[in-house]
């Protein structure tokens, strides 16, 4: 027998590669960036966007799709800055309820047979009129703890790197190894045979959905180390991203095909692309239509990788 | 009975029942004295949604993953680049009109395009699209804000019958769009590639033909939905599309679209429409600040989808 | 001597005539720097939405690329410190203007926001002496200019309580969802003797009241061309009577100008104010035929309006 | 002889399930209308039936999927109040379903972690993969599949197989009674043996299995008792030798005679050449009016060469007026039906050219032949509105041939398309596609049954991906086909 790369590796070759490429060409374009203090400057807002990612796709891995994401780590963002800091065992009650509000999500939208898309849509109107009840002008500020996990500088890689990797190994052997990451992608597959097998929909569901909340609590908590402080509106890109990341890492919308490395990974090369662009210093009038080429040329490495997925497995 | 069983289980009734409630709510604050002004104003701006709308749920039955990210851009170069052409001349508007389609055939071409050629999912590939777009509109003009010619602005902002000209305008893209869903060939195309793209494929279906008009007729829309704004609104804006992204998507599923894709209906993209429109004014009128606001939105928007999608299939 | 200095614009926002208007008088006056050689670059950075965390990445992008000054127009006064303390400690220069930042490293022109919406409700109370019922239009909710400009129209209304707040509603500072806002709460509206905006709101509101067969109000303008030439017309055609109160895009031109003071060694104070641009019955034609046909009322900086401001602070 | 009297007070003692006055309906449909089922330790239940029988539905009771409206179950004995998925499976009950029950995105490994709950804590991957294995070594001898392998890359024969072992496997609670749903469907004749071996081995070491298959040889040579099903009742019950092939078609209702493998030969090398295609191996041609056999083992390129033909013949982009093929799904889940249509909507997808006039749908006319064709192979339905997923399997199949026989494609495709189908409408769908085929029509069948290949003019016999073979008249014989088979296996 030939040697034969597992899908999954595969899957995770494609995004690798396109980050690899991208931070050749990062480097090559300001060598300054190849430095401690470089890359953790280049990578260090990927950490919330990766958590994020994580949490949508633990979502996805179960066939949904959230699109409240940004409305909801904004709004622990805006938690974190005011009542984690000056009241900790409120605000950890809240961000406990806000998981279990998310676990509370995957149960109804599964007992009513609700499409994810629309009540993830109302809810991220709910979430965004929590966080502007709770700062209806930008301020707050963070909790000196988180300020420092965010920014302590570990001897040999940055913060930005290590974070980076271990939400990808924690994520990993969550979602890739466990038995309930195995639960949930099955769900994912095939809803039915795994209740045939006799197990709880629903507490999977639960489970799923619960941690989804949990990372995407992470998720908040983590930006406001970087930024310091919150408001109502900090994190609404995340919605997209965290879908465009999860893609970009070699996920899909359906069928519970997801790999966490992979969307780190993605995340990465999200927030790098924005680096990318600015290094190059475009017209102000394309900037923006930059953006959207870049994911254009990140997804289209993935196609070309992809064809040579499929010529290996027909050999 | 029967009959009103029957309509009980149209997947469109709840969203009307919502828009009726809320109506009903808003116009009690001055005894039933707003009631006319009110729906002239909700058929108004509910005219803009639903043509976005529509568009938006012909993509969405195309199936799971299937949605145009790109509608606000396109509005927003539509709008720009006609009133750009038109400069304010009455003898125009057709010339304007004609190259705001063609900037949708462009759009829905291109968004198409990388959904094939690049294989990218859709969601991302008109997200990537809509960036390219909005750069053009602001390239063209430079968010300078142009008159419409006084003959459209005349007409967009004025009744027939008591009934906004928008609004007829509306009516008629989606009785075309009830005729094509329901009567015609591509209507049952769209809904079998939503339901199975291998089995349409298999029973003979153009599945990448017809996958390809219906987001052209999507961009289509946008752009002329775009156009008719700028004109209402008195000259076009850079960020007037921005609205129309979760609305355009929020009308189709509160109408009743399956998510899922295969099943579509017009009646409820005007109950959604209507219905969006209302909420926002009732709360308004009630007088509560942003933040209740937002989350009684919220909360309205799923009980509906709570009552009207119990019992449907869907995959998401 | 700022010759071989670099200067970078970090905007967070393009999508309206007043930011575009903002970076072409940026790029005007900037240009002409350039070329004489007062600074080595001026390179203009603009995000694509509208969110703090990517413009936080954009300025840890401009510390890689060894900028000497950033001029910020923030997407939140708070979320960019993280960035902005970053940049400080790299020994960049940081001056923030319209959008501004609270770390206190950082240099801050700022407008009188509250003033100005508090000026608003004082200009009614002189036309209106009986005063009345107010719509307010506010701008994006969970934004601090949105709120100071809030607080500021609250507090005229404390101070003149002949008037009332009937109605509120969030026009998002677009002008086609302001009409939307307006048109729904419109109806079930008392009376409404003027209309209280954050500055481009003005057309919007005026076309969503035509629409209905109630008198016209007196609606505070902003500074987009199209409301001047509306309150013209009205002026012209029954002597319609208002004010327009805005920031001129221009004050990045100030920013720069700063930054390049700052830059050259001078000693200037970290909070700098510039009035806001306020457009009377009188001077709108002046103010009309100097803005571009779909623009903005603009007024562009020199070094030495800069080096006056900074004296006067002093 | 073990089960005499049905119904004794020592059988329900002994029963590992019994199924006593079953009722379940489905809106206005009686799936099951009393029915009363008992399986012994150490047998194995042959179950058969037309198609909508009622089959699946016992089988889901049985399995703890269905709660019966009316009835119960019991068990060792013991009457079970609150009987469920877990419950059974804490009995030892396992099930094969006909329909694909495995997860497709994660591993043959990761599935035996679902589908044994208890599996759990450190190191279950290790102990998955040993359970399936042996489970597979022991069900097929040989079988070569990694079971680190996602089932989504496995081939149907493939996952089939992996169910069936999972289905035998042993995690702790060992198998007592394995309810075996079609699981021959996909296999080839080969794995079929090897599964039908592994029954009576189980059997023979105490265990009881409950099969179910359409294909009546496989019945009537494994089972010890055939219990016939008809409309939701249990219509006769005997053992095993008390049934001969005719017999249990008498039983079962169906009308049709019986015709085994009578091919007229006919002269078609003079037949003008309609589709010709260079496949791998052999070249492929067809001419008008034959019908063109592909066989080999399952999953050796059969299908793909369908799919080829089928790409090539018909646009991805422009509506055709005229298509040259049409096509006959066997996978009917995945690229057969519409499941939120109606059954008249599925039917008359294909032929919707011929149903309208410039784009418009012609409502009356396609009512007219949707109703036509229902009479013509008798689709069990009241209403040809009701949803497609209302029938069962196989008349659900059945539409499927309505659908590419009532379009004017001169080539039909079909893709082992009788999976599921009941013997008595197989004989009317051979019927008819000779009548076809006699009219000049050409039908190119990729089948896994031997009765099949052999009602075929021409056969190409493929293997590991190319035609190897091409059988012509009298060379198209069960003899020559399993020869050329496993030709190049042999070298
Ligand atoms: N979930 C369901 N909803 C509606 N009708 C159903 C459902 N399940 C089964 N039926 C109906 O119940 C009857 C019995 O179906 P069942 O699947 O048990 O038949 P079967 O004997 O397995 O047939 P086949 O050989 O085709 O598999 C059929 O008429 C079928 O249409
Ligand atoms: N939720 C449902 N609603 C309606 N019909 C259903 C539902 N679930 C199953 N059915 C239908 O009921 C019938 C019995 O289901 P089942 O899955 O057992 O069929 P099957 O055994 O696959 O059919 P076959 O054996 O003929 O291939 C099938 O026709 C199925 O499609
Ligand atoms: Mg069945
Ligand atoms: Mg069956």
């Amino acid at each position: 027998m030939t040697f034969r790369l597992s899908s999954d590796a595969l899957r995770l070759a494609i995004p690798a590669l396109s980050l690899t490429l991208l931070l050749a060409a990062v480097f090559w374009l300001q060598p300054r960036a190849m430095s401690y203090v470089g890359l953790n400057l280049l990578f260090n807002l990927a950490v919330p966007i990766a958590l994020a990612t994580i949490a949508q796709m633990i979502v996805m891995a179960v066939n949904d799709l959230d699109l409240s994401m940004g409305a909801f780590v904004s709004f622990v963002a805006c938690v974190t800055a005011t009542f984690l800091r000056d009241a900790p065992v409120i605000g950890v009650l809240i961000l406990a309820g806000a998981i279990a509000t998310y676990a509370g999500l995957g149960v109804v939208i599964y007992l009513r047979n609700l499409p994810s898309i629309v009540v993830t849509l109302g809810m991220s109107f709910v979430w965004g009129g929590l966080a502007v009840l709770l700062l209806p002008a930008p301020g707050g500020q963070a909790p000196d703890w988180v300020r420092w996990l965010m920014t302590v500088k570990p001897p040999l890689a940055p913060m930005a790197i290590v974070a980076s990797i271990v939400i990808a190994l924690v994520a990993h052997l969550l979602v890739m190894r466990s038995s309930l990451g195995v639960l949930m992608r099955g769900i994912g597959g095939n809803q039915r045979s795994v209740e045939r097998a006799g197990w709880s929909i629903v507490g999977a569901r639960a489970s799923a959905y619960g941690l989804a909340g949990l990372f995407a609590v992470l998720a908040g908590i983590a930006l406001v180390g970087l930024t310091t402080s919150a408001d109502a509106n900090i994190a609404l890109r995340y919605t997209l991203l965290s879908i465009a990341g999860v893609i970009l890492g070699g996920g899909e919308f359906i069928g519970g095909r997801v790999s966490p490395i992979g969307a780190v990974i993605g995340a990465l090369t999200l927030t790098l692309a924005g680096s990318f662009l600015s290094f190059l210093r475009i017209s102000p009038d394309w900037q923006i239509g930059a953006q959207g080429a870049i994911l254009i040329i990140v997804l289209a490495l993935r196609l070309m990788l992809n064809r040579l997925e499929k010529r290996e497995k027909r050999r | 009975m029967t009959p009103l069983f029957r309509l009980f289980r149209k997947p469109w009734i709840w969203s009307w029942l919502a828009a009726f409630v809320v109506w009903f709510l808003t116009i009690m604050v001055t005894l039933g004295a707003s009631a006319l002004g009110l729906s002239q104003a909700a058929l108004t701006f509910a005219a803009f949604s639903v043509i976005v709308g529509i568009g938006q749920m012909f993509v969405i039955t195309l199936g799971p993953g299937n949605i145009d990210l790109s509608v606000p851009a396109t509005m927003t170069l539509a709008g720009t680049v006609a009133l750009k052409l038109m400069n304010v001349e009455n003898g125009m508007i057709l010339p304007g009109l004609l190259v705001a389609i063609v900037i949708g055939l462009v759009v829905g071409l291109g968004n198409y395009a990388l959904i094939k050629a690049l294989r990218i999912p859709p969601i991302i590939a008109t997200l990537s699209m809509s960036f390219i777009v909005q750069s053009a509109a602001i390239w063209t003009n430079r968010g300078l804000r142009i008159k419409p010619p006084s003959v459209l602005a005349e007409f967009t902002t004025s009744s027939t019958l008591g009934v906004p000209n928008v609004a007829i305008v509306a009516l008629l893209i989606s009785l075309l769009a009830w005729f094509l869903l329901e009567k015609t060939i591509y209507g049952r195309w769209i809904s079998a590639i939503g339901q199975s793209m291998p089995a349409a494929r298999m029973a003979g279906i153009p599945v990448d033909g017809t996958r390809f008009v219906t987001y052209l007729f999507c961009a289509v829309l946008a752009s002329v939905a775009g156009y008719l704004l700028a004109c209402f609104s008195g000259g076009a804006a850079l960020n007037m599309g921005s609205e129309y992204l979760l609305m355009s998507i929020a009308v189709v599923v509160i109408g009743g679209t399956a998510v899922a894709g295969g099943d579509s209906n017009v009646p409820g993209i005007w109950g959604a429409s209507l219905f969006m429109f209302l909420v926002v004014s009732m709360l308004n009128t009630y007088g509560l600040g942003a933040g209740i606001r937002l989350i009684m939105t919220g909360l309205i928007i799923i009980s509906v989808i709570m009552l009207a999608g119990g019992r449907r299939a869907g995959m998401r | 001597e700022t010759s071989a200095k670099k200067i970078a614009l970090s905007n967070n926002y393009a999508g309206n005539s007043w930011r575009q208007a903002m970076l072409t008088s940026w790029g005007k006056v900037t240009g002409e720097a350039v070329k004489a050689g007062t600074v080595a670059a001026a390179d203009p950075f603009t995000t694509a939405e509208n969110q703090a965390t990517e413009q936080a990445a954009q300025i840890q992008n401009m510390i890689l690329q060894g900028y000497d000054a950033i001029v910020l127009n923030a997407a939140s006064p708070t979320a960019l410190n993280g960035a902005v303390k970053e940049a400080c400690d790299a020994g960049i220069i940081v001056v923030s203007f319209d959008g501004i930042v609270t770390e206190p490293c950082a240099w801050r022109i700022a407008v009188n926001f509250k003033e100005m919406g508090r000026s608003e409700v004082e200009y009614l109370s002189k036309k209106l002496p009986d005063g009345g019922n107010l719509l307010e239009i506010r701008g994006l909710a969970g934004v601090f200019v949105d709120d100071e400009i809030s607080a500021g129209i609250h507090e005229g209304v404390k101070q003149f309580p002949q008037f009332k707040i009937a109605g509120s509603v969030h026009g998002d500072w677009a002008q086609d969802v302001a009409q939307k806002a307006v048109a729904g709460i419109l109806p079930s509206l008392p009376d409404i003797a003027g209309v209280v905006t954050q500055g481009g709101d003005g057309y919007g509101a005026a076309q969503a009241i035509a629409a209905t067969d109630r008198k016209m109000p007196i609606i505070i303008m902003g500074n987009r061309e199209d409301e001047l030439k509306w309150w013209k017309e009205q002026k012209d055609a029954k002597s319609y009577e208002t004010m327009s109160v805005s920031i001129a895009p221009g004050v990045s031109t100030l920013a720069f100008w700063v930054a390049q003071q700052i830059l050259d060694g001078k000693e200037v104070k970290k909070d700098l104010v510039v009035p806001f641009l306020r457009i009377d019955q009188d001077n709108l034609e002046t103010n009309l035929a100097n803005t571009q046909a779909g623009g903005v009322a603009n007024v562009e900086y020199t070094q030495a309006d800069a080096i006056k401001v900074i004296e006067s602070a002093k | 002889m073990q089960a005499g009297m049905a119904g004794s007070m020592d059988d329900v003692l002994k029963a590992v399930i019994a199924v006593d006055g079953a009722k379940v309906s489905f809106g206005a449909v009686r799936a099951l209308d009393g029915v009363t089922l008992r399986v012994m330790p150490g047998e194995c239940v042959g179950l058969v039936g037309h198609n909508g029988a009622g089959k699946s539905t016992i089988v889901s009771v049985i399995n703890g999927g269905l709660t019966p409206h009316e009835g119960s179950v019991a068990s060792d004995g013991e009457r079970l109040e609150r009987y469920g998925i877990n419950a059974a499976r804490a009995r030892g009950v396992r099930c094969v379903f006909q329909e694909l029950s495995l997860c497709p995105n994660i591993s043959i490994v990761e599935n035996t972690r679902i589908m044994h709950r208890h599996l759990g804590g450190f190191g279950w991957r290790r102990r998955a993969a040993k359970i399936i294995e042996t489970s597979l070594d022991a069900v097929f001898p040989g079988h070569g599949i990694d079971s680190s392998r996602a089932v989504g890359d496995l081939s149907i024969a493939e996952r089939q197989m992996v169910e069936i072992a999972m289905a035998f496997s042993d995690s702790g609670i060992a198998p007592r009674l394995v309810i075996l749903d079609e699981p021959t469907s996909s296999l080839d004749a080969s794995l079929a043996r090897q599964m039908l071996d592994h029954v009576r081995r189980f059997i023979a070491a105490g265990g009881s299995v409950i099969f179910i298959s359409h294909i009546l040889h496989e019945i009537l040579e494994t089972a010890d008792r055939i219990v016939v099903m008809k409309d939701g009742r249990v219509v006769a019950e005997r053992p095993a030798q008390g049934f001969d092939h005719h017999g249990l078609v008498e039983a079962m209702g169906t009308v049709a005679k019986e015709e085994t493998g009578q091919r007229s030969v006919r002269e078609l090398s003079t037949a003008p050449l309609i589709l010709s295609h260079q496949a791998k191996g052999l070249p492929f041609a067809a001419r008008k009016g034959e019908i063109i056999g592909l066989a080999g083992l399952a999953g050796h390129g059969q299908t793909e060469l369908l799919l080829a033909l089928h790409a090539a013949q018909s646009s991805n982009w422009l509506p055709e007026r005229d298509p040259l093929v049409t096509f006959v799904a066997g996978d009917r889940r995945l690229n057969g039906v519409f499941e939120l249509w109606s059954i008249l909507r599925n039917f008359s997808i294909a032929s919707l050219g011929d149903l309208s006039r410039r784009g418009l749908i012609l409502a009356g006319e396609e009512e007219t032949k949707g109703a036509d064709w229902k009479r013509r192979i008798e689709i069990r339905t009241p209403d040809m509105d009701n949803r497609i997923l209302s029938l069962s399997g196989g008349n659900q199949q059945k539409v499927l041939f309505a659908r590419a026989l009532a379009t004017r494609a001169p080539v039909v495709l079909m893709d082992d398309p009788m999976r599921g189908v009941d013997v008595g409408t197989k004989q009317e769908v051979y019927a008819i596609i000779r009548e076809e085929a006699a009219r000049g029509r050409t039908f190119i069948w990729y089948s896994t049954e031997m009765d099949e290949v052999r009602l075929c003019d021409r056969v190409y016999v493929f293997r590991e991906g190319r035609i190897t073979t091409e059988l012509a008249g009298d060379a198209v014989n069960e003899t020559s086909i399993i020869a050329a088979s496993f030709e190049g296996a042999a070298a």
